[in-house]
């Protein structure tokens, strides 16, 4: 069964491919029939593999699978090979699985758009470039993957081209990440040069041989992949392509822009985490990042008007914590918020997909309200999306990854306590936006009407992430609240687990789970406080100085877009907007010369013979002079 | 001998220095006669009485004249200055500059020391012997080069045969 | 011996006919300074002969004279033609071709 | 079977007088005997490719098939034809693309259509003689000898400006190329003082010992003339202009052939031929193609005109080209070879469908497209498919080469090559910019528009599959001209020994003087 | 002058006594084609006995003329193209002379003017060396104002005749100097009295200045340069073929003979003044012609800039430079009568064809005229597969050969700014025919359709010369190399 491997990113390609070939001529059915199919099928053999994987191999080590060499040469040997273990086969899982959801629910979401089979097409590319990705066991064909994916969430941010806007956004979406994916190949290029290997695991055990830890070798390569980890992962500084990243349709964002694609980042550290150990500083710097992102993203995500924005800050919030935990060394803790996170975000994605579509396209929250009663199926699963992002406790699968990175981050010998605090105030954050959201939307009155509720192909997937959102979070509990742990050791076969600080025992940690669960249920609370009244609270808050200074300040994402508009994008059209060049123009003054001495030496051809014979008399006098004398 | 020499160098050149800017043709024409023949005597005086008698000969004689026909024939070119031709003065300069020239050749007879007559035999014998000795193919060459003198002539100098009607 | 001065002199009459070439309009009186120069160069020849005693330089004297006659034969045929052409003999009308 | 290299050279230019005549013949004929000639040639380079275990042949100086018949023996010039590695995939690839740029005038070139065809084939027939001679001479004589014909037909079939875009073309050409000349005739002179003989023969002149003043000058000639042929700034200037001006057909073959030729220049002569000169002159080198891939791209971001674009971008690839060619690494001159391939069928492809537009829409700027996607959605995915070619999408053959360039790279000039990758973010800029501007958008256009006939969409589709099969399994063009690279390596190492040692007489060295007739 | 010397001298006689039996013919009756013929046989009977004189070569005739097989080469290229002329000539006339009156002297002329070329290749003297080139300057003189019921052809003469009388005149002046300083007027014997002094007297250093100079006034070499373009306009588009060739291959013999005889490039100041005069012809010659309108006149820029890049090859000195030397003008020969010819057969009875508008789109029209033009313009302009590739190989291989860096380098720029107006020739070729078909004077074209087969016989060949001798000149080679080891043999030989 494991050798079926290959064909699990292959299968969505082939579907790529007939869509892409022959996709205008199939019907609709037949196209929704390819591009699902071939990604269920993807996830059965996933689940196959899995079997196999769970029993067959001795200590689930790893699998590897080599279809053809792809590059050969004496100096550089790189497979199209494939690498599986947990870590892969967790994210392969997640990705078949929610991807096949998500093309369930597009069938139905996209019913009536033209670009039907592209559609499907750029979706299908997408599954098999991010399965690339993550099941790539050398770092060259992880970066195919890697630049697949960005390739093919520019093509979706921007599928209805005929907008302009989403043609930029999708530009830059894909330049934001590119600035990122060269930094990545310039670390590529580092390690082999030094390594002269390319496969993620030789590359580690080599790095752990050759370089000492915190060694500037290390430390460069590191840095260079995190600003590929960030670029990907919409992290500070390169986080600014996410928001306008929402023009895609909703199962797009769900897929790539909250489940899989954008962590492609977490998973890309997690891999290399050997490397990572070996330059501590930079995994501090991870921490930070992640940190302020969170912050940054949590703080925006109050104040946006589109309900996607909302949620596409909250993705980077959500992501800003697994870079938390990445940096604190709780590699498994971020891990499993990646599980949870992906199965909550798609499912509010999803639900807020099914609110826009039964709005007829309407996006502004201010517009809605009230829609608990019209889309009763939306509402719940909605809500429970939200509640497991907000970590309510105890019954969504969020409060048991969000308790493990904080509990994490508050006992790891790397982290600082200003880090925990901060990460509790984002959690607060995160209720007060999560219900933000909820309570405009859902309760109030009605201000725009719905046209019903979606069909089966839409509430299937809904539900059933709605079911994945309240259970994941059951593989891992803490053991203030039990004990079950099978997350942790699963993956404790690739990545290490996290020691603690001395000194943390249960009451401390029992400790750290209340302030959390207070800080989330306080933000749910001030969030019904504010926005749940008919005159809102907030409108005044925001009348007063400070909401007038940091509302605006966070609507634009703590101004990031401007800053890199002023810095970068401005002198770049500057120095573009003249299309001629001034090599060129050198080369032109050599043609006006030469015209000006032609006409020049052409007015002495007079054609008078007593001027010739002046000439001539003048040029013997100075040849004999110079000459002869 | 040498005050000769510096005399005719001095007609010479003060003729050709008319000749170039005297306005009227036949003047120019007469002024070049006269240095041409005063060239005569300075080739006389350098011993090379050959060239002198054909300096006198050709040059002062067929091909002056050949000019002086040319002038003639050129029609409203030379109509317009021929009562300026009759005027006296015009004379006079070449007139002077030949007798100038008349006298020396004069002196010359009479002194009768000259450096030509020091050489053995005669100049004409030696020059005779060369030309047709060494320099035959010369003279077969020259004899050519008058050939296409008196086509192109010919033909250039000629109006068409239907203008001629 | 006279052949320097008679060289000298030579020089002097070149640049004489030089000067008329260039100062002169009419193409007979150029034609007229061209004499000149070759007279001057023939009298160089000659007194290169009175120097070395030679019969050579009178025999070059002989060919320019040869070449004189030719080529004024020639050029005065091409005047006559300009003449009943053009109506002019100036040679600064005959400036058509230029550039 | 020497014979077949001679064939090879042939068979275009002997097509050619008759795909001139055919003219009269019937509409197409001409267009079908060039097809036929080209795919003769191309099925030729096959069978010598599958004949010719390409393990075996080891670059410099033993060739796979060799061919020499004196020419001029009073300057030790020969007809002397040799086929490595290197110029197989290069002739394969002019064939190629030979039979694109005919399909590509199909409906592009309708007048004067037999004498287009005659040009081509004989600019073809250039380009392949100079991927196969390997007397200086007789390579300056095909080097030459192509650039009349595709001078004519930049004059006469091209765009409005195109008489400036020929003339420049032209005159940049043969200023690099008589700089050739002047240092060939000085090596084979110089060889001459060695023993006697002048030759103008590659081995020959390979092995000749110089002094290094002499090296230098030499060895900046060669440099010089392969550059302005490549080109790269600061000799550029005639590119945009004769990229943009050319008809579409020729266009492909200016980008696909006529830069490789530079390219291949700098391959098989001045890296081989002056290694110690080289190495000093690297950094500058490599510096060079590194400015050149920025200068081009931020020019192609500046480009309006669609075709300018493409040719900027192109002037940006060709300088992984010289990055790669002076690392002197086994990776980066791997990359240098696919990059020349994949650089071929990219912009040959995008080429292609500018032409296409151009067809439709009768304009090149992409101020007046915008929205194409809708009306011509075939003309559109093909572009995409190109543009992420151009940008070094993985997978791609495109990336194969500019990653083996830079990989090989970076253990020579970490610097030049860190600047060199900012080009794939500027790569990523006009690429999706001329997506964006041409494709995306509002729609202008209200009337109906034909998209890609069968024909042509099929061709690019070939392009495009075989972009996809270099770009996942690179072997075939790897391993043929492997020998030749790891020969250039090994040369380059030498001098590091000889130098030291007595110099060797040069005939020792080679042992070419066996093989004269 | 002994049976021996009468052997030698041959084709120079058979010439001689040719142009007297035309002359004769011509007085006898009057027939255009019959005369023609003649002519035409009378070059090829002179161009057949030169094989059977090199057998024996070199010989001496008296202290005048030196015949070796260094002349003869240069005899056959004279002759070969005089041959050429003829057969453009023939059509050319017919349309100009619609009279008939006075066409068959033209011939004769010619003639004359090929037997003045004749002398020239073989003299060592000043006496041979000034009647040659006066019988090829007189009779060239008349050819130019042939056409006398033109305006240009007069003008042209009347340029021509002044200037090159001049030109004589400084000639003459200077070899009198030299005959001063030396003694002496064979080449050799002026060459040594530099051999035998430590310092080179001024005098005599003058002398082959004013020589030189007048050598280059004939030749058209800038700053002397000036009436070369009026001429070659106003010239008969034959005429100009001619005297871009037969008269300039035929002095470059001579000069090449007497520079290598004197030893004048062992005198630096006389490599310096040949330098200067390269590089300003190629500069001039070339500026000139950048943006000319008029094919004529372009062409003749051209040959200014094509006698520099000649000079540079002579300035090489030694054999490389000799063998160079004559390459270059047979090539340039072939090159020059393959344009001009274009022009001839061209031309119509309006006048000749000069304007670049006469030429626009030509290749439609007539394919096989632009394709020769094109070929010679390549040629010129030194593109491979042309004669003209290999005579700038030449030319640089000579400079290469003996150092010139700088020169070298000064051909090579000019080469590519001479491209330009070559290209922009060509290009008009191609282009595309004009709507209203008249000439910047308002006459209406009426484009000949047929030149003649004649005319397009020679240049038939002409085109067959240029490509053999692009493709396989190593017969040439050959030639060139044996008869100018001869030159250099007998220099050496006898000092």
């Amino acid at each position: 069964m494991m050798n079926l491997l290959w064909l699990i990113p292959i299968l969505p390609l082939a579907g790529f491919l007939i869509l892409a070939l022959h996709g205008e001529h199939l019907s609709r059915r037949l196209v929704a029939w390819v591009g699902c199919g071939s990604v269920g099928m993807s996830a059965c053999i996933t689940a196959l593999v899995g079997v196999e994987f769970f029993h067959g191999l001795p200590d689930r080590a790893s699998y590897q699978q080599t279809m053809w060499n792809w590059i050969d040469t004496s100096e550089m040997t790189v497979g199209l090979s494939w690498h599986l273990d947990a870590l892969s086969f967790l994210m392969v899982a997640v990705i078949t699985g929610i991807g096949f959801l998500i093309h369930l629910y597009s069938t139905e979401y996209l019913s009536d758009d033209d670009g039907y089979a592209r559609f499907f097409a750029y979706m299908n590319l997408f599954v098999s470039a991010m399965l690339t990705l993550v099941l790539a066991d050398n770092l060259l064909l992880l970066y195919l993957g890697w630049e697949g994916v960005g390739l093919c969430s520019y093509l979706l941010i921007g599928f209805w081209y005929h907008k302009p806007e989403y043609g930029t956004a999708a530009q830059k979406a894909f330049i934001v990440t590119r600035i990122g994916d060269t930094a990545f190949a310039v670390g590529l290029f580092i390690i082999f040069t030094q390594l002269k290997t390319l496969s993620i695991q030789q590359v580690q055990t080599l790095a752990v041989e050759a370089w000492p830890v915190g060694s500037n070798i290390a430390m460069i390569v590191a840095v260079l992949l995190l600003i590929g980890a960030v670029g990907k992962s919409a992290q500070l500084p390169l986080q600014v392509w996410l928001p306008d990243a929402m023009a895609g349709p909703t199962p797009v964002s769900a897929l790539i822009h909250a489940a899989t694609m954008v962590t492609a980042g977490v998973y890309l550290i997690a891999r290399m985490h050997d490397l990572f150990a070996l330059a501590p500083l930079v995994q501090g710097i991870v921490a930070v990042v992640g940190l302020l992102t969170l912050l940054l993203a949590a703080s925006s995500a109050l104040v946006q008007h589109d309900i996607k924005r909302v949620l596409a800050y909250s993705t980077m919030s959500q992501i800003g914590y697994m870079f938390l935990a990445l940096g604190v060394g709780a590699w498994s803790a971020a891990l499993f918020h990646f599980l949870t996170h992906s199965c909550f975000k798609a499912l509010l994605f999803l639900a807020a997909g099914s609110v826009i579509h039964s709005l007829h396209h309407e996006q502004d929250i201010f517009r809605m309200g009230g829609l608990r009663r019209q889309l009763p199926w939306t509402f719940w699963t909605f809500l429970i999306g939200a509640a497991a992002m907000s970590g309510v406790p105890l019954i969504t699968a969020g409060f048991y990854s969000k308790d493990w990175i904080l509990w994490s981050v508050w006992s790891s010998p790397l982290s600082q306590q200003w880090m925990w605090v901060g990460a509790l105030l984002g959690a607060f954050l995160t209720g007060l936006y999560s219900f933000r959201l909820i309570f405009r939307v859902f309760f109030g009155e009605v201000r725009t009407a719905a046209h019903g509720e979606p069909g089966l192909a839409m509430r299937v997937p809904l539900v059933v992430l709605a079911g994945l959102s309240l259970s994941v979070g059951f593989l891992e509990i803490p053991h203030t609240l039990g004990g079950l742990s099978l997350f942790g050791p699963y993956l404790s076969q690739v990545l290490p687990t996290m020691e603690v600080r001395p000194g943390m025992d249960d009451s401390s940690e029992a400790f750290e789970q209340i302030a959390v669960t207070c800080s989330a249920l306080l933000g749910i609370g001030l969030a019904a406080f504010f926005f749940l009244p008919r005159v809102s609270v907030v409108d005044r808050l925001v009348g007063t100085a400070v909401g007038r200074f940091f509302v605006p300040f966070w609507q634009g994402g703590w101004g990031f877009d401007r800053l890199y508009e002023r810095a970068f994008i401005q002198p770049w059209f500057a120095l573009t907007r003249d299309a001629g060049e001034f090599l060129d123009r050198g080369y032109g003054v050599l043609v006006t010369g030469a015209e000006f001495c032609h006409v020049r030496l052409s007015r002495t051809q007079t054609g008078h013979i007593r001027w010739y014979a002046a000439t001539i008399a003048v040029g013997t006098l100075m040849l004999l002079g110079l000459f002869a004398l | 001998m040498e005050t000769l020499f510096y005399i005719a160098a001095a007609v010479t050149l003060l003729a050709t220095l008319r000749v170039i800017t005297h306005v009227h043709a036949v003047h120019a024409l007469l002024y070049l006669v006269v240095a041409l023949i005063a060239l005569s005597l300075i080739f006389y005086l350098l011993g090379a009485e050959f060239a002198a008698a054909l300096e006198i000969i050709i040059y002062g004689g067929a091909i002056m004249v050949l000019f002086i026909f040319v002038v003639m024939l050129l029609g409203p070119l030379a109509v317009e200055q021929e009562r300026t031709w009759l005027t006296p003065g015009a004379w006079v300069g070449p007139s002077i500059l030949a007798l100038v020239l008349l006298g020396e050749v004069g002196y010359l007879i009479v002194a009768g020391d000259l450096p030509a007559i020091s050489i053995q035999e005669p100049r004409q014998k030696a020059v005779s012997i060369a030309l047709f000795g060494p320099y035959i193919i010369g003279v077969e060459l020259a004899s050519m080069l008058l050939l296409p003198g008196l086509i192109g002539a010919y033909h250039l100098g000629r109006r068409l045969s239907s203008e001629a009607r | 011996m006279l052949s320097t001065p008679a060289l000298l002199l030579a020089t002097m009459l070149f640049g004489l006919g030089l000067i008329g070439l260039l100062s002169r309009r009419n193409i007979l009186y150029m034609l007229l300074s061209l004499e000149i120069m070759l007279n001057a160069a023939a009298l160089a020849f000659i007194a290169g002969g009175a120097r070395w005693g030679q019969v050579d330089g009178e025999i070059m004297f002989l060919f320019i004279l040869t070449l004189a006659a030719a080529e004024v034969s020639v050029a005065l045929g091409i005047v006559l033609q300009l003449s009943y052409r053009f109506r002019t003999l100036d040679a600064d009308a005959f400036s058509e071709m230029r550039g | 079977m020497p014979m077949t290299l001679w064939l090879l050279i042939l068979i275009p230019m002997l097509a050619a007088p008759l795909s001139w005549m055919g003219q009269q013949w019937s509409r197409h004929a001409a267009r079908w005997i060039a097809l036929g000639a080209l795919s003769l040639d191309f099925l030729l380079a096959l069978v010598l490719w599958s004949q010719g275990p390409p393990g075996s042949a080891s670059g410099h100086g033993s060739w796979l098939v060799e061919s020499q018949t004196s020419w001029i023996p009073r300057w030790g010039i020969s007809l002397h034809l040799g086929l490595d590695g290197l110029s197989l995939v290069l002739i394969l690839l002019t064939a190629f693309l030979g039979i694109i740029a005919i399909i590509a005038s199909w409906t592009d070139i309708q007048n004067r259509v037999g004498f287009f065809h005659c040009n081509v084939l004989l600019a073809l027939g250039g380009v392949i003689g100079v991927f196969l001679a390997i007397d200086l001479i007789l390579f300056f004589f095909f080097w030459e000898f192509m650039l009349v014909p595709i001078y004519l037909l930049i004059a006469v079939w091209g765009h409005a400006n195109r008489r400036y875009a020929s003339f420049k073309f032209f005159l940049f050409t043969q200023a690099g190329s008589l700089l050739l000349l002047v240092a060939m005739i000085t090596m084979a002179f110089l060889h001459q003082q060695a023993t006697g003989r002048p030759s103008f023969d590659y081995a020959d002149l390979m092995g000749l010992t110089l002094t290094r003043e002499m090296a230098w000058w030499l060895a900046l000639a060669f440099f010089i003339a392969f550059v302005v042929k490549l080109p790269a700034p600061p000799f550029h200037t005639w590119l945009p202009d004769t990229y943009t001006e050319a008809p579409t057909g020729v266009s492909i073959i200016l980008a696909g052939l006529l830069a490789k030729t530079g390219a291949y220049g700098l391959l098989r002569y001045t890296v081989p031929m002056f290694p110690e000169i080289m190495s000093e002159f690297a950094p500058f080198a490599m510096g060079l193609g590194a400015a050149g891939i920025l200068y081009g791209a931020v020019l192609a971001c500046s480009q309006t005109d669609l075709k300018r674009l493409i040719a900027y971008s192109s002037l940006s690839h060709m300088g992984f080209i010289l990055l790669g060619a002076f690392a002197m690494t086994e990776l980066a001159l791997q990359g240098v070879v696919m990059q020349l391939v994949a650089h071929g069928l990219s912009t040959g492809g995008l080429f292609l469908l500018a032409g296409a537009l151009y067809e439709r829409f009768q304009t090149r700027d992409m101020r007046q497209m915008g929205g194409l996607w809708k009306v011509i959605p075939r003309v559109a995915s093909m572009a995409l498919f190109f543009a992420c070619a151009s940008l070094g999408l993985p997978g791609l053959a495109n990336f194969i080469g500019e990653f083996l360039v830079l990989f090989g790279s970076y253990s020579v000039q970490p610097i030049i090559t860190i600047l060199a990758s900012i080009g794939m973010v500027m790569a990523a800029i006009y690429s999706l910019g001329m997506m964006q501007r041409t494709f995306f958008g509002q729609l202008r256009e209200t009337r109906s528009i034909p998209d890609l006939s069968n024909v042509a969409f099929g061709t690019l589709l070939l392009m495009a599959v075989l972009q996809v099969w270099l770009g996942l399994y690179p072997r075939p063009v790897l391993a043929t001209t492997k020998p030749v690279v790891d020969a250039l390596i090994q040369s380059a190492s030498l001098p590091a020994q000889a130098s030291h040692s007595v110099p060797v007489m040069p005939s020792t060295l080679f042992t070419s003087q066996a093989n004269t007739p | 002058m002994s049976l021996q010397d009468l052997i030698v001298l041959t084709p120079i006689l058979n010439l001689g006594i040719f142009c007297l039996v035309t002359m004769l013919a011509i007085a006898f009756r009057r027939n255009h084609a019959r005369i023609a013929a003649f002519a035409f046989v009378a070059c090829l009977l002179t161009l057949a006995t030169l094989p059977w004189v090199a057998s024996a070569t070199p010989r001496a005739v008296t202290a005048l003329l030196i015949v070796d097989r260094y002349a003869l080469l240069y005899m056959g290229i004279v002759l070969c193209t005089t041959m050429m002329v003829i057969g453009l000539s023939y059509h050319y006339l017919h349309i100009q002379f619609r009279e008939r009156d006075g066409i068959e002297e033209y011939y004769l002329l010619l003639l004359l003017a090929t037997f003045g070329g004749l002398v020239l290749t073989v003299s060592v003297h000043f006496v041979s060396f000034f009647l040659g080139l006066e019988l090829l300057g007189l009779s060239l003189c008349s050819l130019i104002g042939y056409v006398r019921t033109r305006r240009h052809p007069m003008e042209a003469a009347v340029k021509y005749l002044l200037l090159s009388i001049s030109a004589s005149a400084i000639l003459l002046f200077g070899m009198a100097l030299l005959y001063f300083e030396s003694g002496s007027m064979t080449f050799r014997g002026v060459g040594m009295v530099v051999k035998q002094v430590q310092a080179v007297p001024g005098l005599w250093l003058g002398g082959v200045v004013l020589v030189f100079i007048g050598i280059a006034l004939k030749l058209g070499l800038a700053p002397f340069h000036m009436w070369i373009p009026d001429v070659y306009q106003g010239a008969p588009a034959p005429i100009t073929a001619y005297i871009a060739t037969v008269s300039k291959g035929a002095l470059v013999a001579l000069l090449l003979r007497f520079v290598t005889d004197i030893g004048a490039l062992e005198l630096p100041s006389l490599v310096h003044l040949f330098s200067l005069l390269a590089v300003v012809s190629m500069v001039v010659g070339n500026v000139l012609a950048l943006f000319q309108q008029n094919v004529k006149r372009l062409l003749a820029y051209s040959s200014i800039a094509h006698l520099g890049y000649l000079l540079v090859a002579l300035l090489a000195g030694g054999p490389t430079a000799a063998e160079a030397v004559t390459f270059y003008v047979i090539v340039y020969c072939a090159m020059t009568l393959g344009s001009f010819g274009v022009v001839t057969a061209y031309s119509r009875e309006a006048g000749d064809a000069e304007q670049f508008e006469d030429y626009r789109g030509l290749f439609w029209t007539r394919p096989w005229l632009a394709a020769m033009l094109a070929l010679s313009l390549l040629s010129l302009a030194g593109i491979p597969v042309t004669a003209g590739f290999i005579g700038k190989f030449y030319a640089i291989a000579a400079g290469v050969d003996a150092g010139l860096w700088w020169l070298v380098l000064a051909l090579i720029g000019n080469s590519v700014v001479s491209l330009y107006y070559y290209l922009r020739l060509v290009v008009t070729l191609f282009g595309d025919k004009p709507a209203s078909a008249t000439t910047p004077q308002g006459l209406a074209i009426e484009s000949p359709q047929t030149s003649g087969w004649m005319a397009i016989c020679s240049l038939g060949l002409v085109a067959s010369i240029i490509l053999i001798i692009g493709i396989y000149p190593e017969p040439l080679m050959e030639l060139i190399r044996t008869s100018v080891s001869n030159l250099l043999m007998v220099a050496q030989q006898k000092p």
